[in-house]
């Protein structure tokens, strides 16, 4: 009896000291996850996940504290990314935090704009410009479509324009798989 | 001379008689018989940005006119290819797969085809970047089908020389035979093309591909290549199979040289030009002429099958009318039946890259079997000329696994369609590939506007983060200051001001707040900013060149002054106008 | 030299850690997605079987025994793996962040997967020597790095098949796991071959 | 409207599939000329039970049926299942493997050309896993007359008589020679001199069975139904390490004839081994898959437990398809090496 607690002492000791070595030795700084996971998120910082912006978003899944599926402008398609890289199960987009929806720009009605700044002081990517008692604009190419810019705005007159097709941003369409003969005009 | 050759392609029923038995006709003139007849002429014919239109509704043009200008060097130009009036610049249905509509120039043709004053451009006496631009607002583009922009194909590769200049008379597809009436009729005009090219490549030597299935064409070129005594061209008989005309396998077959997707050509000693682009080279520099019309073959289901010298913009209904569609016919589609495109109607307009309407019905293109699942079976991969998998590319693009479908080279795919000619499946391959190319590239234009929306955020993050550094900075100089303005006021006060604000402050000091916090108390905070402003503007001095101004001066000043503000305000719209 | 070679191939092969012995199926089927982290994952594992068999033998012979101890070989076995693991997650970490994160949370998996247990156990039960049981050990992780290549393998061919709804994942990869371990029933008796 | 090309070959995989299935006919005629014909019954019994599988998961997932039944892809596999069962094994047991083939092997993975494995390979090894005892019911010389073996096949013949109309196969019979008690002595030429199983190469009448399967199976390559990578690798690679083999060690080993012509060789080669869905894809990938499977088909037979290696062969090897694929990427036109990465 003795000779065993004696012979599993030394083994915590023994083993214990190796581990507590190799923990100072090998320490690592920093975490390379967080900027992976941040490469996926969409950037459209509209703070649907419940997170103020997506860095942090990331970094709350990093550190494994937010589910996977609360980003609805990155889609079902940014959730199978994310299950990919965290190794989790896919699972679909949370209803409480929104619905997929399709790309939208911010456009401002420059006749009911009374110049109040709200919009800009909202906007996360500076993608409104004006000034004070001056109409503002939205810079389309930059506008990420997150939408906070909307209820701010005293006057509603902020709308989310979905973003037309046009020759350069048409895309084939998947091929769907005949399976009568195709009868023709 | 030695020929190579490439892995796979097919030798699909040809059909290139029937339009080959009378020669190119000129499509309807414009407006005859007092008709009025419109073209719809397109901004965007080629690879690169969408020209801006130089006219609007209203204004006359000549036959030759520019009416759109390249939108920076990786474009081309458009021209009004007859005398009109430009009655529309509007959106129009484009000869496109999506049926979509883009920014057109619609003149109404007045008859007389009037042109420009034309000129010839000698090269010779031109720098290089000279003549590029030239050809580009010439609007040269290729005219095999790619409508790859040709001045930005015409610098030599490294070294300054090019050993070999292809040009591409192979047109392997079925049905279409513009290059071949083009090479029996105007071989002599083509060949001066080529002495241009060959002189802006400084190229060693130029060979002349033609498929042996075109006798005729090969021996006009070969008879106008002899009658100029060119001695470092040859006309070339290369073997009749599809694609031996894709441009990556003509090379091969001609220098055994493969050029890698993704790769200049010109880094590899060779650049290919299409026969048609040469001849469109040769009426821009020699005869001043842009590029304003082009052959176009009207084939399968017409009583008259026929070349025509279209011009850009000619409505197809107009073009087709003297071919005379048959009744049962189903479709339009724009190039050749492996690689064309079905059009959305027939008020399309002909552009750069129409090389053949091909006119289908169910009989010449009957619909397609049911789909079956692959087999793996290999024989598209037999077909393949690029040397691809192409059931493991369906395999991940039918999965819309992307990633693994880039892996096995997805963009080396030409879409050539051998793979679906020869599936016993009957699986629509090239849509697969098609449809994973144009999301894949979708994403990369997503990720793209994620990386900027991203910088974009995290410099906002970091100017609030200074600006709230910076209001906290001035905050607390101001407080410094303000302390110690109030310190130097605190000793002026008896002297200025003696009776009451002493005793104010001496009523304040007695009620229980300490002397030190003098910022507190309201009057004589309020008499240390008048005195610290009063300071101030004692202190301030104009500096000289603003004394003495006249009126005008003043004004010109202030309005800078406000154009300036204005400029802050846009560029930096949180800051205050100082910062 | 052959009895050596036999003890590797038989491990590798005809005594499949995955396939024959049912052994480790957790990481097996968790960690083979993709061929990439399957790799990683049966290098990490070879890597700490082999030590776990050698130091576990080490262990056996020179403390258990002599002491009469054998009955603790369960639990001092354990504590040993559980250390090694962490010590390869430890350095790993270090040198090389991306295969980290590769294996992600399956590294400290190791730890219970009951191959690297099972193993040193038939060891001592095989009564191998100190080479032997190295051998063997390494054999048997060799046979679990194949089994889970050859499993991603076929896995990320399987993502772009048409699986019926109710077979997708985990279901068909169990399937296919049969059908593999079905495969290799087939190396039977090699090993008995006189 | 379909997209390009708008022209297509006229091929099909019905047209694929049923030269498949008359390619198997001369070996057929050859079995039913040495074996009798019960092997028709097994056809026709494997053919039934694959459409009505087949029929059944169709319905169950919604797909057309008249479509895939008619392709012919069924039918393929239950001949094959047919051909390598033994003719006189119970109906249930060809039914049970045929289904197991059609549902489980083929359907569970999506259908048609989606299987990673051979589902007629998966039917046979997990039924000789299951089963040795019927796998090994091959017809006397008694036993070749159809009321006999009709009688066998569906359990009416008195069971005590049947050890002496059966007979095992040239393979197996060999394998317990060789592995008998007194096996010491027991050369392969004394356990192949005195057994009538054994005929001019190989086995009686199985020699003439791997003959016509390879008539059929040339006719195959001349039809480029299939390429000559599978078959020829797979027949090399046994030839050779059989002819080898032996010639070290001839009382141990038997010659290459017999391995070629003695069992299920030929059907391999031509048939079995050539399923496209499940064998690698690219030319040297298709050359190390075949070798593959002949190296462990000759692997199992000479040192193994089980009497015919092929169908654990072809599944080792199906479990391999993927890497040998990815391994064996030819080269791209225009790129530097085999399975380089974008733009090399």
């Amino acid at each position: 009896m003795l000779a065993a607690l004696l012979v599993m002492a030394l083994g915590a000791v023994v083993l214990g000291a190796a581990l507590g070595f190799a923990a100072v030795k090998f320490r690592v700084e920093g975490d390379p996850l967080t900027e992976k996971i941040d490469a996926i998120l969409p950037q459209t910082q509209c703070g649907q996940c419940g997170y103020p912006g997506c860095k942090p978003y990331a970094a709350a899944m990093a550190k494994g504290e937010a589910d996977i599926n609360q980003c609805p402008p990155g889609g079902d398609e940014g959730i199978r990314k994310l299950a990919d890289l965290l190794g989790r199960e896919y699972k679909p987009l949370s209803a409480e935090h929104g619905v997929e929806k399709p790309k939208a720009l911010a456009v401002i009605d420059e006749q009911r704009c009374i110049g109040c700044t709200l919009c800009i002081q909202a906007c996360p990517v500076d993608a409104i410009v004006g000034a004070a008692k001056q109409m503002h604009t939205v810079i389309a190419a930059q506008c990420t479509g997150c939408e906070l810019c909307v209820p701010v705005c005293p006057v509603d007159c902020i709308d989310m324009v979905p973003v037309a097709e046009n020759i350069t941003t048409w895309k084939w369409k998947y091929p769907v798989v005949a399976i009568k003969p195709v009868t023709t005009q | 001379m030695q020929l190579f050759d490439f892995n796979g392609g097919v030798t699909p029923e040809y059909h290139k008689e029937a339009s080959t038995q009378s020669p190119i006709a000129v499509s309807p003139a414009p407006s005859r018989n007092g008709l009025k007849n419109f073209l719809v002429i397109p901004l965007h014919q080629s690879i690169g940005g969408t020209p801006r239109p130089l006219v609007s509704a209203g204004d006359r043009v000549l036959k030759g006119q520019r009416i759109g200008a390249a939108d920076g060097d990786m474009s081309s130009a458009v021209h009004a290819s007859t005398s009109g009036q430009v009655v529309a610049v509007e959106m129009r249905r484009m000869p496109h797969p999506s049926g979509l509509s883009a920014l057109c120039v619609v003149i109404e043709a007045d008859g007389r085809d009037e042109w420009i004053a034309r000129q010839p451009f000698d090269y010779h006496q031109h720098t290089a970047a000279e003549t590029r631009d030239y050809l580009r607002d010439a609007g040269v583009v290729g005219l095999g089908g790619a409508v790859f922009p040709t001045h930005l194909k015409i610098s030599p590769g490294k070294g300054g020389k090019l050993d070999t200049l292809i040009i591409n008379g192979a047109e392997c597809e079925p049905f279409i035979t513009c290059d071949d009436l083009l090479m029996r009729e105007r071989a002599e005009a083509i060949i001066q093309g080529v002495v241009i090219l060959r002189d802006l490549l400084a190229a060693g030597r130029a060979l002349i591909g033609i498929e042996d299935n075109k006798p005729q064409a090969l021996a006009a070129m070969t008879a106008a290549v002899q009658a100029g005594g060119h001695q470092d061209m040859a006309v070339v008989a290369v073997p009749t199979r599809y694609p031996a005309g894709g441009a990556k396998q003509l090379i091969r077959v001609l220098t055994g040289i493969e050029v890698p997707h993704g790769k200049r050509s010109t880094d590899y000693g060779v650049q290919c030009f299409n026969v048609g682009t040469a001849y469109a080279i040769h009426e821009a520099i020699n005869l001043g002429q842009p590029l304003i019309s082009r052959i176009v073959t009207v084939a399968g289901n017409v009583a008259a099958p026929r070349n025509y010298a279209a011009l850009i913009g000619t409505p197809l209904h107009t073009l087709l009318a003297n071919s005379q569609p048959l009744p049962d016919t189903d479709r339009l589609i724009m190039g050749g039946p492996m690689m064309g495109i079905t059009l959305p109607g027939d008020e399309v307009p002909v552009v750069k890259a129409t090389n053949c309407i091909l006119v289908g019905s169910p009989r010449l293109f009957p619909p397609p079997p049911p789909e079956m699942p692959c087999i793996r079976c290999g024989e598209c991969a037999k077909a393949c000329p690029a040397d691809l998998q192409p059931f493991e590319l369906y395999w991940f693009s039918r999965a819309k696994i992307f990633g693994k479908a880039q892996e096995y080279h997805l963009f080396d795919c030409i879409e050539c369609g051998c793979c679906a000619y020869v599936c016993p499946s009957h699986i629509p391959l090239v849509d697969y590939y098609r449809f994973a190319k144009s999301e894949i590239w979708a994403n990369e234009s997503e990720k793209a506007a994620a990386d900027q929306a991203r910088e974009q955020y995290e410099f906002r993050q970091l100017r609030e983060a200074r600006e709230a550094q910076e209001k906290a900075a001035r905050l607390a100089a101001r407080t410094a200051a303000g302390r110690a303005a109030a310190t130097n006021a605190l000793a002026m006060a008896p002297v200025t001001a003696p009776a009451a604000t002493s005793a104010a402050a001496s009523a304040v000091t007695s009620a229980a707040t300490p002397v030190t916090e003098p910022a507190q108390t309201p009057s004589p905070q309020a008499a240390l900013i008048a005195a610290a402003l009063e300071r101030a503007r004692a202190q301030q001095v104009q500096p000289a060149n603003t004394t003495n101004l006249t009126p005008e001066q003043q004004a010109e000043i202030a309005a800078i002054e406000a154009r300036r503000a204005q400029i802050r305000t846009q560029a930096h719209p949180h800051l205050p106008p100082d910062d | 030299m052959t009895s050596y070679l036999f003890i590797v191939l038989g491990a590798v092969l005809v005594n499949n850690v995955v396939f024959v012995r049912i052994l480790g199926l957790c990481p097996f089927m968790g960690v083979s997605k993709k061929l990439e982290t399957a790799i990683g994952m049966g290098a990490a594992t070879t890597f700490v079987l082999t030590m776990a068999c050698g130091t576990s033998y080490l262990i056996d012979r020179w403390l258990l025994m002599p002491n009469q101890l054998e009955y603790l070989r369960t639990l001092s076995f354990i504590v040993t793996i559980a250390a090694i693991v962490q010590l390869t997650e430890l350095v790993i970490q270090k040198t090389s962040p991306m295969l980290h994160q590769v294996l992600g949370i399956y590294l400290p998996l190791i730890t219970t997967n009951c191959a690297v247990l099972g193993v040193p156990l038939l060891n001592i039960g095989m009564q191998h020597n100190l080479v032997e049981s190295l051998l063997f050990g390494f054999g048997g992780a060799v046979g679990f790095t194949l089994a889970m290549i050859l499993f991603a393998g076929i896995r990320e061919r399987l993502e772009g098949a048409d699986v019926p709804v109710h077979f997708r994942g985990t279901a068909i990869a169990m399937i296919t796991a049969g059908l593999m371990s079905l495969a290799f029933m087939g190396f039977a008796g090699l090993d008995k071959y006189k | 409207m379909n997209n390009s090309p708008y022209l297509r070959q006229a091929t099909s995989v019905q047209s694929v599939m049923l030269r498949v299935l008359f390619a198997l006919l001369p070996g057929i005629a050859a079995y039913v000329w040495f074996f009798g014909a019960a092997i028709v019954l097994q056809i026709v019994l494997a053919s039934l039970t694959a459409l009505a599988a087949e029929a059944l998961v169709l319905h169950l997932r919604g797909k057309p049926l008249a479509i895939f039944l008619t392709d012919g892809s069924a039918l393929v596999t239950a001949w094959l299942i047919a051909l390598s069962f033994p003719p006189l094994a119970p109906w249930w047991l060809v039914v049970l493997a045929t289904m197991i083939a059609i549902i489980v092997a083929k359907h569970l993975y999506g259908g048609l050309g989606q299987n990673p494995f051979n589902p007629a390979m998966v039917a046979f090894a997990l039924m000789i896993v299951a089963y040795p005892q019927f796998m090994s019911r091959w017809p006397g010389t008694d036993a070749i007359d159809f009321a006999t073996q009709w009688q066998i096949i569906f359990g009416l013949h008195a069971n005590q008589a049947l050890d002496a109309l059966t007979m095992a196969t040239p393979l197996d019979a060999l394998r317990t020679a060789l592995h008998s008690t007194n096996a010491t002595t027991v050369t392969v030429a004394s356990a192949l001199a005195h057994n009538p199983a054994i005929g001019l190469m190989a086995g009686r009448g199985w020699e003439w069975i791997a003959a016509g399967h390879l008539i059929g199976g040339l006719w195959l390559v001349q039809q480029r139904i299939i390429t000559w990578h599978l078959p020829t690798a797979f027949l090399a690679t046994l030839f050779l390490l059989a002819g080898l083999a032996s010639t070290i060690n001839p009382s141990e080993f038997a010659g290459p004839l017999f391995h070629l012509f003695g069992g299920g060789a030929m059907l391999a080669a031509f048939f079995i081994v050539t399923d496209p869905v499940s064998a690698a894809t690219t030319p040297y990938g298709k050359l190390i898959f075949a070798a593959g499977v002949a190296l462990l088909t000759w692997i199992i037979r000479s040192f193994g437990a089980y009497p015919d290696g092929i169908a654990f062969a072809v599944l080792l090897m199906n479990i391999a398809v993927p890497l040998i694929d990815m391994a064996t990427q030819p080269r791209v036109f225009g790129h530097k090496k085999n399975g380089s990465n974008h733009h090399g």
